[in-house]
């Protein structure tokens, strides 16, 4: 009986969003001049008249010039998701990084252990030495990916994760493996602190909250794209730190 | 070609959706689910969304994966008694 | 056509979470949605036959169709990681859960009744 | 500035990650700081923050008009009254100041996936301090019913997207929806939000909630529940005029009665006071949905007035229900208290010397004067289920036999109750304490020009 119910609520849910459906544009047929992001592409986020946006009434055709210029006003990314996780929509990410933060806090006071959880099984001898030797790879992996992300797919979060793998490997892999909270959480807190004091400059340098206050560099160049490089190294290291208390909190139990 | 594919991983994601509410033992379970999300990887990058894949592959399916894991090791099984 | 999947997948979601009595597949429902979820939002920015939004030496034009919508990208980026805290808060709390009261069922449950 | 309002309890609750043993003091020190902050931002209203420096429909801004100013100062002002029980507080101090900066962002943000995100976080920090006293069922209850909504409420965001093309309020609150698109959207919106606002079919998390601790009610039911308020009306009324205001209106009137008659039945003290705020929760939102003045102003004066009462009620009881096992008669020892919870429960059921009279005599008059005789038959009757219940518990608590002996009690509890006690008879006497502010922030509300134009004004001569 229940489960009939289940399955009209479900079909109803499924109905319901068909039917709202409709007013979404077909599948890959959208066009972009109409949406914000074509500005995000063109970086040419400084030069729109922000009225005739909000009012819908100025969608200019656009140009290609300066997207790919030598001296780019907006910031440097090669990647545009990046430029918009990290700079044009850079408050969201301060509030992502606060999920987790209070995921990871959240799992520690739930569990709040203080002694490592000993399941009584002992790992193999292959596992446990080729460990050793992939771990600092997973490590210098992780932070590749976050120190890049303006440059390639990725960032910080997956870097953080990344990190965290490597965490996680070296609990499955020794018994008496086990991170001191006091490390994570001061990582953490700090990359955290850091990342606030950094939109608090830009606050007091540029007038706004999370302002991009370093010359942008050329794109395509490692040192580029200001403080976008700088906020993703804290975010990764705070991820990383953050996900490897997580699992330090999975792993321990009330001594 | 492409929309062959698409429809394919729908079609396995459906599968192993329905598998992972309807499994017996949680453990399939979570491994359904890991299946899932391994597959809606394929997706975002059928979708030339590499950041959302690179992301999902290493946080949605990976880390979600070994939480679940981690948290029923500790509950041994979840689903005895 | 992925708006049906993923509609189709919040749906067994959603069918997931009513019927099943123990929790830990009610987290594991909750878990399905939310890739649904995010398969919706990256089908509502991809554009036929687009690009990555990401620029590589060849300077592509910007004609209409070059790009994929980049905005949707980085709001799922946000939403997988939101996702991610939520799950592993769940997952600590169901750890508890069974410590406290011995069943992950809701109808075994011990000292849940009202 | 009014980033700080969000900037300064963040920065402490990373720095009480360093050291556990700071948590308290910074949430202190973050309360207090806040409370002056808000204070202080009435020179700046009203105005935006376009944060990095990306104008509004490109980047994310914050508005501070009339109505999220009031709202900041009121939400501040409880998380500062909070701050007096470090003992109810705990070790949860970390957790209360990512709630503090996340309530400041989701009433101060202009941008409707911002305030998907600090949604998100108001809810995983909320969950954590429902998980208080081993709770964890019910806090588990509650991360479901939070998790759907944010999904719901995720969609119902990229629906605007696809729509306006931007995910600021301010454009969508000029764009022209289609009303097909109209109904998707704030359906969406109102199961995504229904969840905190403790709407009918989705508020099922509340009493286990509610009832299972002493800091989860006391600041969720509080300063969150009133945030969720603030942005139904937002939604609902500023943004996407119209939508599904008449299916709210119903519902609404449903988890009113529901919610009374649920609280008569139930035996538990912290169980009752949590059904009868879902019973309170439907009345604001059967007043909001009427979606016009003077009906706006009067929801948020009964929300503050309710609010208030709130506060005293549930700090006495979760006080008391920890305390001892056995409530009757417990008030013989504990006057100070006794006389702080009658007063709040008066005020709540409406008798004359009290607020919640104000405002709930004002609701059946101005609904009779609109020809709604539903509302006020409705209201009078969980008004009537109201008193039931609340006048058994006062009885119960003061004129049975005592059974266990009282100890002495905390003076925090007992200056906090009956100042706020007090407060709430100074209302009767003088409403427009409440009363104007809350016009004022309905006069915010219900002005979609005035909001798309401080939007626009704001953006100076870029």
């Amino acid at each position: 009986m229940r489960r009939l119910y289940a399955i009209l609520i479900a079909a109803g849910f499924v109905y319901m969003m068909l039917s709202f459906l409709g007013v979404v544009p077909g599948y890959g047929n959208i066009d972009l001049c109409s949406r914000v992001s074509s500005s995000f592409l063109l970086k040419d986020v400084s030069e729109q008249n922000a009225k005739n946006w909000l009012m819908a009434k100025g969608l200019e055709t656009k140009s290609i010039e300066k997207v790919y210029g030598e001296k780019n006003k907006e910031d440097g990314c090669a990647n545009v998701v990046t430029s918009i996780v990290v700079n044009y929509r850079s408050f969201d990410t301060l509030g992502e990084v606060t999920v987790l933060f209070t995921a990871a806090l959240g799992v520690g006071l739930i569990l709040g252990g203080t002694r490592r959880k000993k399941y009584g099984l002992l790992p193999n001898f292959v596992f446990r030495e080729s460990t050793r030797i992939l771990v600092p790879l997973i490590i210098l992996f992780g932070a590749y990916i976050f120190v890049h992300g303006h440059l390639t797919p990725g960032g910080g979060f997956p870097g953080g994760t990344i990190i965290a793998a490597a965490a996680l490997l070296l609990y499955l892999a020794d018994e008496e493996f086990f991170l001191s909270k006091v490390s994570t959480g001061a990582l953490e807190g700090s990359m955290g602190g850091l990342y606030v004091i950094a939109g608090l400059l830009g606050l007091a340098i540029g007038g706004y909250f999370l302002y991009n206050f370093l010359p942008t560099g050329r794109v395509g160049n490692l040192i580029s794209s200001g403080i976008v490089p700088i906020v993703y190294t804290f975010i990764g290291l705070k991820v990383g730190a953050e996900l490897s208390g997580l699992i330090t909190d999975l792993h321990s139990e009330e001594g | 070609m492409m929309t062959a594919l698409v429809v394919l991983a729908g079609a396995i994601m459906t599968v192993a959706a329905v598998f992972a509410v309807e499994a017996k033992k949680i453990l399939d379970s979570v491994i359904a689910m890991s299946v899932v999300s391994l597959v809606s990887v394929f997706l975002f990058i059928a979708m030339r969304a590499p950041d959302v894949a690179i992301t999902e592959a290493s946080v949605g399916a990976g880390l979600v994966t070994a939480v679940f894991l981690v948290a029923l090791f500790r509950m041994k099984g979840g689903d005895e008694e | 056509m992925v708006y049906w999947i993923s509609i189709i997948l919040m749906g067994i979601g959603i069918y997931g979470l009513l019927t099943q009595k123990n929790l830990f597949k009610q987290l594991i429902s909750l878990a399905i949605i939310d890739t649904a979820v995010n398969v919706f939002i990256i089908a509502a920015g991809y554009v036929e036959g687009g690009k990555a939004p990401i620029y590589t030496k060849a300077l592509p034009s910007f004609l209409k169709g070059a790009f994929v919508d980049p905005l949707p990208q980085a709001l799922v980026l946000t939403a997988i990681v939101i996702g991610v805290g939520v799950l592993a808060l769940g997952a600590a709390l169901l750890v508890r859960v069974k410590e406290k009261h011995k069943n992950l069922d809701v109808e075994n449950m011990k000292g849940v009744g009202e | 500035m009014m980033t700080l309002a969000i900037a300064i309890p963040l920065i402490a609750a990373f720095l009480a990650a360093i050291r556990k043993s700071w948590g308290y003091i910074l949430y202190a020190i973050a309360a207090i700081l806040n409370f002056i902050l808000s204070l202080s931002l009435i020179g700046a209203v009203p105005s935006i923050h376009a944060l990095g420096g990306w104008k509004p429909p490109f980047g994310i801004n914050l508005v501070l008009d009339n109505a999220s100013f009031y709202a900041i100062l009121f939400i501040n002002a409880i998380f500062l009254i909070v701050a007096v029980f470090p003992d109810i507080i705990g070790k949860y101090a970390t957790v209360m100041l990512v709630l503090m900066a996340a309530v400041n962002g989701f009433v101060l943000t202009g941008d409707l996936f911002n305030s998907f995100v600090f949604m998100e976080i108001i809810s995983a920090a909320a969950v954590i301090i429902a998980s208080k006293r081993e709770n964890y069922y019910s806090a588990f209850k509650y991360l479901i019913f939070a998790g759907i909504a944010g999904s719901l409420y995720l969609i119902a965001v990229i629906f605007v997207y696809t729509q306006t093309g931007s995910l600021n309020m301010a454009q969508a609150a000029y764009f022209s929806f289609s009303q097909k698109s109209l109904v998707a959207i704030t359906t969406l919106f109102l199961i995504g939000l229904g969840v905190e606002a403790k709407l009918f079919p989705l508020n099922g998390w509340v009493m286990g909630v509610y009832g299972g601790n002493d800091l989860a009610p006391v600041i969720l039911s509080t300063a969150v529940t009133f945030s969720a308020m603030y942005m139904m009306g937002r939604l609902m009324i500023t943004i996407f005029g119209g939508g599904v205001l008449q299916v709210l209106y119903v519902l609404a009137l449903i988890t009113m009665l529901a919610g009374e008659l649920a609280a008569l039945y139930q035996k538990n003290l912290l169980k009752t006071l949590a059904y009868s705020s879902i019973g309170q929760a439907g009345l604001v939102l059967a007043v909001l949905s009427k979606g016009k003045e003077p009906f706006t102003s009067l929801a948020y004066f009964q929300l503050m007035n309710e609010v208030t009462a709130k506060l005293v009620l549930f700090l006495v009881a979760g006080y008391l229900v920890y305390k001892y096992t056995n409530l009757n008669g417990i008030f013989k020892s504990h006057k100070v208290l006794g006389t702080a919870f009658s007063i709040a429960s008066f005020s709540l059921v409406g008798f004359p010397l009290f607020a919640g009279f104000q405002s709930k005599l004002r609701i059946i008059m101005e609904a009779f004067k609109g020809g709604d005789y539903l509302l006020p038959a409705l209201l009078l009757l969980a008004t009537l289920i109201e008193l039931t219940y609340l006048i058994r518990w006062n009885v119960r608590l003061w004129f049975e036999d005592q059974v266990e002996e009282g100890e002495k009690g905390s003076w925090r509890h007992g200056f906090v109750a009956i100042a706020l006690a007090i407060f709430l008879v100074v209302i009767f006497f003088f409403p427009n304490i409440y009363l104007a502010p809350a016009s004022k922030m309905a006069d915010a509300i219900t002005s979609v020009s005035g909001y798309i134009n401080i939007v626009t004004s704001g953006l100076g001569g870029m």
